[in-house]
């Protein structure tokens, strides 16, 4: 009890300011900055030549943040200032990943929405000359994208959440090292290498002939990493007492860890999966290899060539090489992205109706 | 003491019901503390174990066919593996090739992509988690993910397309004013950015939605209690993020930089597309030369003779061995906080 | 039903340090024990070694024996998690599961133990929360967040999962410490009424409560910071209350509400 | 199963070789075929295999265009019917090849595509643009490099050229085009070009790209640029190409029919049923355009899988077929001239 | 230094409900007001508007005045931030930063601020330590994650951690719930002392406690369930225990310890 005098002898504390109205910025300060700072940027920008619209916003950017910070500095002190720096930052970072955003979807729709429309979508490319004209469809390649990355998806998923699972709840030894390192070096694997790599052993050694399974073996590989980091990292930041609270109720640790620590993490878990199905379903260089290409429909992925998007949009470009080809390669490329945006969409509707419920 | 249970007992596992809750009359309730829950659990980690021993089956598998595939090809190089910069294995005569410029290449436009995707991620991450209205941050999320949705392709495309002409000005004016730093120094004015420097741009793109995805939840996931006790310490919301959201999101931000490094480090096609691939090292990164590994897969892999190919392979273990280095020193740097670890809270 | 515990020669260790010391003891059936203490002596710590919880902390482990009606609770081939179901627990900050309504986390150890009746849950549900005495309070708002509660109302609903799998064994780790005293009460007549039927072990930090509720009570303490907790004694409420034997515990006791 | 492989009315146009149906007789024993390779014949192919299909709907045939390395590798695994490339055979290729060739066959070289290739370039002002050997050398080596240098002006009389410096665009991937063009250079140029004829780049400085279809996209984008691609990526990216200044009497333009007298003009040098085309770089022949490439078809002489052997010599008879080739024609290709078709028709007959 | 807080027609919503409704008092400066009332009954929630804690949570509102020394923290212009630097906190769940160590934790607040020196942390990191009893305990593992203690240590830890930054109110919820007699008292000389300089508001079950330590209590009650909680009277101290003059206090009172 002698301990809680020891509060008496009170130390000065430094410059603790206790005045509840700093002087503030007005609430129509960052808008008016950020109008002064594009106004100046473009300025500049006109003033000094600079071709770039792209060079105008950035120096539109860097003015805004540093007029920001500075005038809050002045008026609002330093904590005060660092917080609309980062506020500003943040804002910042925002727009710079809203550009090429809007830039790449702007480009893909405008490119490709001329030729999507119903016998696109459900007609092949059979007896159609790609080069001479316009015509035929994405429909094979279609059913080949949603059957290969289906199957890699049902292979690598339930593997990565799996290992995730061991890493996190399991595992403490030699393996898990092992395996943790393992993933790691996974993750920089060219998908090239991992399409020689099946090559070699499941079609050469093997002597299995060209499908749509073979391509989505390939495809797991590089899927398999991307699950088990993310989910991982999700695993990881569930609070050990949910766990206890579990264990207590006498409920059984695999139990535990399939209706506690993964739902509490579901958001997390979809997001990385998606993640990783994005990653996939564009890749062309191992399917191609694996896979080769089919102008008709081949709905059985366990036998025989079939298409794939990405490899529809590679040929549509780089050989066909027209108007046509160019039209079909973004008219691919915009059904591609909206297949995966779909499957996001339906994932997230499942992740949420299953994940934690709002509270604090 | 022996601990074998009463033989009445060894069968069934506790009923765990009480139909009428536990206020109701005793219900007689048979136990064991011998119970069968190991059956599920030996399954449940059969099943973990043996898919953590599967993915190390495959990888060690890939690593050995590369081990394999590399030996060939490196005792048959004339030149030195690691510092000659040229590409020629199916050479007959002398096959000589190096990966010098590759792995410049690789680093070099990979570190630039970090270098910009990081902080940008992290910006929208947080600006998604803890900055954004909450009707515009969700629609926002999709929006970012809608990027990781791109084709390798399309990247491709739109970069040698649109960002390199849009780039050749912000070229010039960094060799202009910033080519006494060497580095941003242009050899050759006037021909178009198909450079590393692009090339790193392009990736901090193309990684930007993995590190944002990843990270993103990892802000969600932080207690609110934390973010509590810092804002009633008088935190502005920056410093809350700092003292709060950031140390507990850090090993999941570095996780999800990794997983961005290697795409980054692995992408082909988009930088195939895009780069003005050379066997020159330059340090000059806005000039068009140089190389990276997968791009050089890209390149060379349709013409390649059996060497070539094998060649391409030893190239493809060195990125390995990179990508290993760098995730070595991430795990290395969490693990030294592993006991700080934000599951504790 | 209620079964005696017997502790003999017990420690258990964070890593490389002792959290408690060689603590032996027995817990009777069908009556109500109380462990008392200065923060950080272990008690805590004891408790979770009488259902194996303990072991989940990485790094944690025991020494000594735990005897369940003569039946070793760290033998061989014992099942932990068949302990756990025997022995319950209530946690010293509330816990809620959050991904789970206020329902559902009542219902959650049996739900996981393959109940799925909802005639036989919804009873259940409602006897719980009685029980804990949260009924009312939440009995229209069954399907919101169980994290959406007041530190109290989330505290009685821990409690109302832990007696929803009726144990045979309840831990309690300062269950009233949230609570206000007509909650306290009501957790108090509740452990009256279980004791009818079950062993309980409860730690508090209020010696009336102790008083109140148990029939004996057991006192730890550490000998110095840095050392581990040891029992200092355990005897009859009444007696540790007004005589007990050893000096410590009567200047711990009669230190506050002398 | 809501989709279609019935393309005639989605089709705008009808497959191109439709009219020549009747030249296609479909083989007795349908079956599908499978090639893979060279990337140049690729749009070939794809007339080809539109009209047979049109015509022999019991066969599909796909084409992969991996590059012709590739397709020689998957020739040799067994992987494919036949294989496309920008190369004959090299021996150990042959050698490789009677692990799939049974019977004591062996793989040959069956040229079938002719094209050539086009000096493109994009230079504000100037439509017609002739060089020579040397010059183009020069200017893809780095050693030319504005466009009023002397040596392209003494070229192009009467032409302004701009004092701007030339950004030269070269293939990034190994390919039987860039081949061609440095067999060219090797032949012609002088001493100007020192490395010897590759299929990898070997000159200095200027652009690389990926494909003739990065190639065409940078000439089409930037100024002052000059590149190489196959003619077909110079039509359909409307580019520009230069004429070449041949020993000649005047300039070749580089259409098809010049491209067709240089390969008249070339001998054949494999054996038996292989016909391996030597092309004569260094032609002064009037009108012979000297910058051509030969893509080849590879299957086994004996030994072909029996399965596809009927579908396979089918196809490959309408290929080589007057109407085949000159279904190819429009897409930018050079009809094999009837010296060396006749040799190949005899080649497929004999396939076995 | 120390403030008065007036607080006047104040409601607190969560989304669309409200939990506490139009309540006014006044809060005397260099006093100890104990808040008292069931659990549920929105004495966290009204605690939170007084440093305008409440907002942080998503969907959360205010209305009504809450003067500080005659400035309305509602007020436009007002910085919530300032507003919390002034009035520190202690929440009713221990939260030390799990990222953080024992030394870390408490220099928190003030590292915030700008202080860097460490002789000036040292110095408030040992004194505020002292302060909340937990020196002796932790002092050879400052380095340690504050997140390895037992509950009660956790708790003393984030007093600590509050003090630290020598706030001019100082609101309490429930701080001493967790922690043992020793540690209370100790809590609760502290609480003695600081109310020489600062406002104190601390919300407690123990009626004791609040008999002990308060100057002033306020008794909140809740009319029903699913009703807002109300201030039901506040007066001195002695007066509520003794003779309050409104019967559902007095029920409240004497209902348990009577
Ligand atoms: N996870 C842990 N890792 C390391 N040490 C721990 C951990 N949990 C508790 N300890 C230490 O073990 C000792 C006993 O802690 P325990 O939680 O059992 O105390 P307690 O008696 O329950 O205290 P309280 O009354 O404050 O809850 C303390 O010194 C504590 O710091
Ligand atoms: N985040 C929240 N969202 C919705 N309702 C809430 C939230 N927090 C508290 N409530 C509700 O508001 C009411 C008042 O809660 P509050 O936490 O203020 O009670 P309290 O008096 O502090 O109770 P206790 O003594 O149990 O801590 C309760 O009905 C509670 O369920
Ligand atoms: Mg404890
Ligand atoms: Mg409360
Ligand atoms: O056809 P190529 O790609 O080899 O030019």
């Amino acid at each position: 009890m002698t301990t809680a005098t020891a509060v008496a002898d009170r130390r000065p504390i430094p410059q603790l300011n206790h005045s509840l109205t700093a002087a503030r910025l007005p609430r129509w300060a960052p808008a008016g900055v950020a109008g002064a700072a594009i106004a100046l940027g473009c300025a500049i920008g006109v003033g000094a030549g600079l071709k770039s619209h792209l060079q105008w916003g950035l120096i539109a950017a860097l003015l805004f943040v540093v007029i920001s910070f500075g005038l809050s500095a002045k008026v609002e002190g330093t904590r005060q200032a660092k917080d609309r720096l980062a506020t500003s930052m943040i804002w910042v970072a925002f727009i710079l990943a809203v550009i090429p955003l809007a830039s790449l979807l702007f480009y893909t729709v405008q490119q490709g929405i001329g030729v999507v429309n119903g016998d696109f979508l459900t007609h092949s490319m059979r007896g159609v000359v790609a080069a001479s004209g316009p015509g035929g469809g994405i429909y094979h390649a279609l059913v080949g994208t949603l059957q290969q990355v289906g199957l890699a998806t049902a292979m690598a998923a339930p593997v990565g959440l799996f290992t995730a699972v061991y890493l996190v709840e399991y595992g403490r030894g030699t393996l898990a090292k092992v395996v943790t390192f393992f993933v790691d070096v996974m993750t920089g694997i060219p998908s090239i290498v991992a399409g020689l790599f099946v090559l070699s052993v499941w079609n050469i050694a093997l002597g299995f002939q060209y499908s749509g399974f073979s391509g989505s073996l390939a495809l797991a590989i590089l899927m398999m990493p991307v699950v088990v980091r993310s989910t991982e990292e999700m695993l990881k930041l569930v609070p050990n007492e949910l766990r206890e609270a579990s264990y207590a109720l006498g409920v059984p640790r695999w139990k535990t860890i399939l209706w506690i620590v993964l739902p509490t993490a579901i958001g997390g878990i979809t997001t990385g999966v998606m993640l990783a199905i994005a990653r996939i379903a564009g890749e062309t260089a191992p399917v191609m290899m694996l896979v080769g290409v089919w102008d008709s429909i081949n709905a059985n992925p366990f036998v025989g060539s079939q298409e794939s998007l990405p490899v529809f949009i590679w040929q549509q470009y780089s050989q066909v090489n027209d108007q046509y080809g160019y039209a079909r390669a973004w008219g691919a490329a915009l059904v591609l992205i909206a297949l995966v945006m779909g499957l996001n969409l339906i994932a997230r509707g499942i992740a949420r109706w299953r994940s934690p419920k709002s509270g604090h | 003491m022996t601990s074998s249970p009463p033989p009445d007992f060894s069968t069934s596992e506790p009923p765990p019901s009480a139909p009428k809750g536990q206020v109701s009359a005793e219900q007689p309730k048979q136990s064991s503390l011998k119970g069968n829950s190991r059956l599920g659990d030996g399954l449940f980690f059969g099943l973990s174990a043996g898919s953590g021993i599967l993915l190390l089956a495959i990888m060690a598998a890939i690593a050995a066919f590369l081990i394999w595939r590399s030996g060939i090809a490196i005792s048959k190089d004339q030149t030195n593996f690691f510092t000659t910069f040229g590409w020629d294995p199916d050479n007959i005569l002398k096959p000589s090739f190096g990966i010098a410029v590759l792995a410049f290449g690789t680093v070099v436009s990979a570190g630039i992509a970090m270098v910009i995707a990081v902080p940008i991620a992290i910006g929208i991450a947080l600006f998604i988690s803890h900055y954004a209205p909450r009707r515009i941050a969700q629609p926002f999320a999709y929006l970012v993910d809608l990027l990781a949705a791109i084709p390798s392709i399309i990247y491709g495309l739109w970069g040698a397309l649109f960002l390199v002409p849009h780039l050749n000005g912000l070229n010039s004016w960094l060799n202009d004013y910033l080519g006494w730093t060497y580095v941003f120094k242009l050899s050759q004015s006037g021909a178009p950015a198909r450079s590393l420097f692009t090339v790193g741009i392009l990736l901090a793109i193309m990684v930007l939605p993995i590190i944002t995805a990843v990270s993103r939840e990892v802000f969600r996931q932080v207690p609110r209690m934390h973010e509590e006790a810092a804002l009633a310490l008088g935190a502005t919301r920056w410093e809350m993020i700092r003292t709060a959201v950031l140390p507990f999101g850090r090993p999941g931000i570095i996780s999800a930089s990794m997983l961005g490094l290697g795409r980054a480090l692995g992408e082909t096609i988009a930088v195939a597309t895009v780069l003005s691939s050379s066997s020159v090292l330059s340090l000059h990164i806005l000039d068009a030369q140089g190389g990276t590994f997968a791009q050089n897969i890209a390149a060379k892999f349709g013409e390649a003779g059996s060497l070539g190919k094998d060649a391409l392979m030893a190239a493809g273990l060195v990125l390995f061995v990179i990508t290993l280095l760098v995730n070595g020193a991430a795990r290395l740097i969490i693990a030294r906080r592993k006991e700080y670890s934000g599951a504790n809270a | 039903m209620a079964k005696r515990i017997d502790v003999s020669g017990l420690s258990a260790y964070y890593g490389g340090t002792k959290a408690i010391e060689d603590i032996s003891m027995t817990v009777e059936p069908r009556s109500v024990t109380a462990f008392i203490g200065p923060s950080g002596c272990g008690k805590s710590t004891f408790l979770r070694t009488l259902n194996r919880m303990h072991e989940v902390i990485p790094g944690a482990r025991v020494e000594g024996k735990v005897l369940l009606d003569d039946e070793n609770l760290y033998g061989a081939g014992v099942d932990p998690v068949a302990v756990r179901r025997t022995v319950g627990m209530v946690f010293q900050r509330p816990n809620p599961f959050p991904t789970m309504s206020i329902y559902e986390n009542v219902v959650a150890g049996l739900k996981l133990a393959g109940v799925k009746k909802k005639s036989v849950l919804d009873g259940v549900v409602e006897s719980s929360l009685k029980g804990a005495n949260l009924w009312n309070e939440v009995k229209d708002r069954l399907n919101k967040p169980g994290a959406g509660l007041s530190g109290g109302q989330q505290q009685r609903l821990c409690i109302a999962r832990a007696i929803a799998v009726e144990p045979e064994v309840l831990l309690m780790d300062e269950p009233c410490s949230a609570l206000d005293p007509i909650s306290t009460l009501a957790i108090e007549d509740l452990i009256g009424e279980l004791k009818e039927r079950f062993t309980i072990v409860i730690v508090t930090h209020n010696m009336q409560q102790a008083a109140r509720v148990s029939d004996r009570t057991a006192f730890f303490n550490l000998a110095g910071v840095g050392q581990p907790g040891k029992l200092v004694e355990l005897d009859d409420t009444q007696r540790i209350f007004s005589n007990p034997s050893v000096q410590a515990t009567e200047d711990y006791i009669s230190g506050r509400f002398g | 199963a809501c989709g279609s492989d019935n393309n005639t009315t989605a089709s705008t146009s009808p497959a191109s070789g439709g009219s020549s149906a009747a030249a296609i007789s479909c083989a007795s024993k349908q079956a599908s075929l499978m090639g893979a390779g060279s990337t140049a014949q690729g749009n070939a192919v794809d007339v080809w295999k539109a009209a047979y299909g049109t015509a022999c709907s019991g066969t599909q045939i796909s084409y992969n265009g991996v590059g012709s390395g590739a397709g020689v590798a998957q020739f040799n695994q067994g992987k494919v019917a036949f294989a496309g490339t920008d190369f004959a055979l090299k021996s150990t290729d042959v050698d490789a090849s009677k692990q799939v060739c049974t019977g004591g066959g062996q793989a040959i070289d069956l040229p079938m595509v002719a094209g050539l290739v086009s000096i493109v370039f994009n230079v504000q002002g100037v439509d017609h643009l002739t060089l020579d050997g040397p010059t183009t050398a020069k200017i893809f080596d780095g050693q030319i490099t504005t466009w009023n240098d002397p040596a392209i002006a003494t070229l192009n009389p009467g032409v302004t050229l701009p004092s701007a410096p030339i950004q030269t665009f070269h293939r990034s991937d190994d390919s039987g085009t860039t081949y061609n063009l440095t067999s060219y250079f090797a032949k012609t140029s002088g001493g100007a070009w020192t490395a010897p004829a590759s299929k990898t780049w070997a000159g200095k400085g200027g652009q690389s790209a990926n494909g003739s279809a990065g190639v065409s996209a940078q000439i089409k984008q930037v100024p002052n640029s000059i590149g190489y691609v196959e003619l077909s990526y110079a039509q359909n990216n409307s580019l520009k190409s230069a004429s070449i200044k041949t020993g000649a009497s005047k300039p070749v333009d580089p259409t098809a029919a010049n491209a067709a007298i240089t390969l008249g003009n070339s001998t054949v040098v494999g054996t038996g049923n292989d016909l391996a085309l030597q092309l004569d770089y260094g032609t002064s022949a009037e009108n012979a355009y000297p910058i051509v490439l030969v893509t080849y078809e590879i299957a086994c002489d004996k030994g072909n899988k029996a399965d596809t052997l009927d579908s396979l010599k089918s196809f490959f008879n309408y290929m080589a077929s007057d109407s085949g080739q000159q279904a190819i024609a429009s897409k930018g290709y050079v009809p094999m001239p009837s010296a060396i078709s006749t040799k190949v028709k005899a080649a497929i007959g004999n396939l076995s």
